[in-house]
């Protein structure tokens, strides 16, 4: 699946998309966190608070509980400060 | 009468009298029409900047605008609305944001307009960054934000 | 900073996006505007109309407009503020009122406005005549604007 | 002391403003009412229903039971309908 990643994620990841294989016990957003968190110095910073994190699947708002399973494109963001 | 929203996303500048004329002009079932403009600050908190950049992400920014559109246009009699959200670099003075909202009566006006700025404030996949004497650095949101979105949610 | 309100009560139309900019233009202090233009609808009820006369009385109105400017200007932190009202005939698709507010944050900007506009439906001395098939007759006071109006009484 | 009137009112009573005396017990805008009424038809046509009358003495908003001493100018309208 496509990730995406915005504003202070995307510098620390140090990218702003890219294609993921998560294995199949990673089944909701906050079990993908988790995952990413263990894939580099960078993503652990981007998550060190993942509560603040915002996530959504398909262009739509997701809670953290939301499934992951039939996502085409992930973005992860902090809170957003448009308008 | 189905009103269909205007949403766009640019980097270019908008005019507001030009977007204004287009949801009035010419028209006679037209009696309110509100106008939000929101411009870019030289300070955020008390410190001095040089200019805002905003982020967004391109396909969900519409799709989120145009879901909040469309509740608004059910919630309301609204029979016009527009929204313009720039991205990219924006000094101070510069417009960032245009939602206009049009209605035979100003009520609906004015809550359509102020229920779409604070979705668009917490909602909209926009994030900005200030450039400043100290770098750069991203704002961070404000809580009474979601307070003012949290407003319009029905109990 | 005090702010002055700009008043103007006249039969010539006015340019919404001239005042607009008398406010915002070039000034980096400003991060939102709100403008409410009321403008004269071709049906009052269900009936077409050919105009409305707006007659007022002229130093009370300047007066009341100016006592409600300045309430608006001590409960909100606003950074400017200009109501324009037309008197006189006005055809339908014609500007009749106009109220613009500044100040750096948004929610003042919109309550301002709209508080402004409820007191001018109810307590600004004019009164609006409507032309129709059937001859002239004034426009009854609506119940629901008291309502909109005394929302904003502190209790 | 000066007295002047607007819309229906004007209309009624046939004059947008007019010079009067009234008499010494008249002391409030509610009594200033029914003597106007008893001038003639326009002015009871005009005043028959006192209670839908708005009252401004010297450019501000009175109630009924305010008192017209010291007043320069009085003036009666329906309830306003601009904005």
């Amino acid at each position: 699946m496509k990730v995406k990643y915005f504003a202070w994620v995307r510098e620390r990841i140090g990218k702003a998309e890219e294609t993921i294989e998560p294995p199949a016990n990673v089944r909701t957003v906050d079990e993908l966190i988790a995952w990413l968190s263990g894939r580099g110095d960078g993503y652990a910073y981007a998550f060190e608070k993942p509560k603040v994190i915002r996530t959504a699947i398909d262009h739509a708002h997701v809670k953290p509980e939301a499934a992951i399973a039939g996502a085409r494109e992930i973005a992860f963001f902090p809170p957003m400060t448009g308008g | 009468m189905t009103v269909a929203a205007t949403i766009r996303i640019q980097q270019a500048d908008f005019d507001v009298a030009q977007e204004i004329a287009r949801l009035s002009a010419g028209r006679t079932d037209v009696g309110a029409v509100v106008s939000f403009t929101g411009i870019c600050r030289g300070t955020e908190g008390s410190e001095p900047i040089a200019a805002l950049t905003l982020e967004h992400y391109p396909g969900m920014a519409e799709a989120e605008i145009k879901r909040h559109a469309d509740e608004a246009i059910a919630r309301w009699p609204l029979l016009g609305l527009t929204i313009v959200h720039r991205f990219g670099r924006i000094a101070p003075g510069e417009n960032i944001v245009l939602v206009v909202t049009t209605s035979s009566h100003r009520q609906a006006a004015f809550e359509a307009a102020e229920f779409l700025m604070d979705y668009l404030k917490t909602n909209a996949p926009f994030w900005k960054q200030e450039e400043s004497a100290r770098g750069t650095s991203w704002i961070e949101a404000r809580d009474h934000d979601d307070a003012a979105a949290a407003r319009w949610t029905k109990s």
